[in-house]
């Protein structure tokens, strides 16, 4: 219902001929008819709506005689007040649906009461002193200082974590340490002079492991692999003593290795 | 100054004195002593500066010291320039302020007019309303209502002090009653206050 | 108040309030009324704010209120952060825990590094140490133990309540294992299983 062009709500101002029509003093249709109820110079509660409805549609007509160009809010306003003009005048059996004349009336009363009051309370607010205008705040506000107060947050755990901490670093000067279990190279060069003897050709390297390496080389253990390392830097040793020959057919390809015929004057 | 410890008292006016926005008293509380009863220190201080050229006065649940306004006219240096607010922000303003919280459609409906795109934005950035919920009805519309910058503005000590606020209320012109339906939107009127 | 004419007095103070800067005595004679005696204006307000929480003062040839500079500590809002300490300071709490009383010297010695200058300075600071005598040694050197404010933040009845050596190590906080070991046995755990 409401005029869907809020974007522009003309206020002209147009004199025709002898009349003028000033809407533009009026906020809406409501202001309208609140200005013309108070020319009835009467107490809103008592004011004729009938009466209001003739000035106001008189207005609306006078408007477009002089070809204004009215909001459409206010040609809405003229059709309702045309309608309950009509229903005031020619009382029709009350519908269960419809509201009555009366109440319509009463309605339209109280609206216009409530927009004076409105209007009144805002003129006392207006008329309040107001603050940076009549009443004024201090000029020169102090401001409160803030000191930042940093709370240590610390607990027994923290202090004891970290004696504890101080305590493991100190400790490897006095600590022995445990003797490693890992396969050196003296113990893999004893291994494979043990074994080569009994090797009949080209062998390959792996096949020099103790039997249980090859299970940790495919779990990938340290152990394994260190014994692996051992083994290989043993037998790069026993090569450069002339005690057996390598083979490596490619990079990173099995490595073979074979007993060398003794040598003379080779007392190991 | 009647029995409120005079340290209490000298702080709370410092405190009060050196700040140019209302103090909360919550705000009080916190930083006045534990043992002291601040709705006493305010009630002493209000007391010693009636009648001053400045004067403590609450404004809502703060409280703010604010020259005298009977000294207005002779306090013009101080005057700030302001925009003039429209009458069209003046009537919204006092539609929020005396029948808070109030949707956009009913502010219309009161006023029997749209609101120009600006208007409760003009007032919501001079920080006078904030929205404050939303309305229980279709659409689920934000209310709007005033702000405790609202009472120091016009210098209110809290909603119940606007001018003719008992007779609008005595008039049932508060109420939440039906209107002409012309406008749209005014089905939102009848729907019941409170977020 | 003197024989002041109270409405100059008023007026004044309410100048002098809302003013961002101090107010030269020139100013006020000119917005005071004519027949006013500014100095003696200023002299009844020096003395009616004088002991209170906010003091009218002269600074220069101007006046201005002040919040009163005895309340300035009560005035300033503390905002507690919370911090964590520096590893550093808390291995070397520990070891003044452990071995007080102990010097500075010796501290260094048993942490095998230099303590960095403001160590134990921020300990003594929150409270947790004091010196507590000097060591009979060339220098006599500041030996250093902790205070009772240190068993109450770490919530102990007394220093016998520290965990002994042997009770770091039954909760684990000594291990003592060689690296290699500790090495070779997360290999094991950390490789992918076998295809």
């Amino acid at each position: 219902m409401s005029p869907a062009s809020g974007l522009s709500r003309p206020e002209p101002t147009v004199a025709a001929g002898t009349f003028v029509v000033d809407v533009e003093g009026f906020e809406g249709p409501l202001d309208l008819l609140l200005t013309l109820a108070r020319q009835q110079k009467v107490d809103l509660k008592q004011v004729s709506i009938l009466e209001l409805a003739d000035q106001y549609l008189a207005f609306v007509a006078k408007a477009r005689q002089a070809s204004l160009d009215l909001a459409a809010e206010y040609l809405v306003m003229a059709a309702w007040l045309a309608f309950l003009k009509s229903r005031l005048l020619l009382p029709e059996p009350p519908s269960p649906e419809e509201p009555s004349a009366e109440s319509m009336a009463e309605a339209l009363a109280f609206q216009l009461e409530r927009l004076e009051s409105f209007r009144a309370a805002a003129a006392r607010l207006a008329a309040r002193p107001r603050l940076g205008r009549e009443v004024f705040a201090r000029g020169a506000p102090e401001a409160v200082e803030t000191t930042t107060v940093s709370v240590v947050s610390a607990h027994l755990g923290d202090l004891l974590s970290a004696y504890a901490a101080h305590l493991c670093r100190r400790e490897p000067r006095q600590l022995h340490i445990a003797p490693s279990e890992l396969d050196t190279v003296a113990a893999a060069l004893d291994r494979l002079e043990r074994l080569l003897g009994s090797a009949p050709g080209w062998e390959e390297l792996r096949t020099f492991l103790p039997p249980e390496t090859a299970e940790g080389l495919r779990r990938g253990r340290l152990g394994a692999r260190a014994t692996l390392a051992a083994t290989f830097t043993a037998s790069l040793e026993l090569a450069r003593r002339g005690r057996l020959r390598l083979r490596q057919a490619r990079p990173y390809g099995p490595i073979y290795l074979v007993p060398a015929p003794p040598v003379e004057g080779d007392t190991s | 100054m009647s029995g409120v410890e005079p340290l209490h008292q000298r702080l709370a006016e410092a405190i009060l004195f050196a700040s140019a926005e209302p103090v909360p008293v919550k705000s009080l509380v916190d930083r006045l002593p534990a043992e002291s009863d601040v709705t006493a220190v305010l009630a002493a201080l209000e007391a010693a500066y009636r009648g001053r050229g400045v004067n403590l006065v609450r404004i809502g649940d703060a409280w703010a010291f604010r020259t005298a306004p009977d000294l207005a006219p002779l306090l013009t240096e101080e005057r700030q320039v302001q925009r003039r607010l429209s009458r069209a922000a003046m009537e919204t303003l006092a539609i929020i302020a005396y029948h808070q919280p109030v949707t956009r459609a009913e502010i219309e409906n009161i006023r029997g007019v749209q609101l120009s795109r600006g208007t409760l934005d003009s007032l919501f950035e001079l920080g006078w309303i904030r929205p404050k919920g939303r309305r229980a009805a279709p659409g689920r519309p934000v209310t709007w209502a005033t702000t405790t910058a609202f009472l120091d503005h016009f210098g209110l000590a809290g909603l119940d002090d606007l001018p003719g606020i008992d007779d609008l209320k005595a008039a049932g012109l508060l109420d939440a009653r039906p209107a002409i339906q012309v406008y749209g939107n005014a089905g939102e009127t009848d729907a019941p206050d409170g977020d």
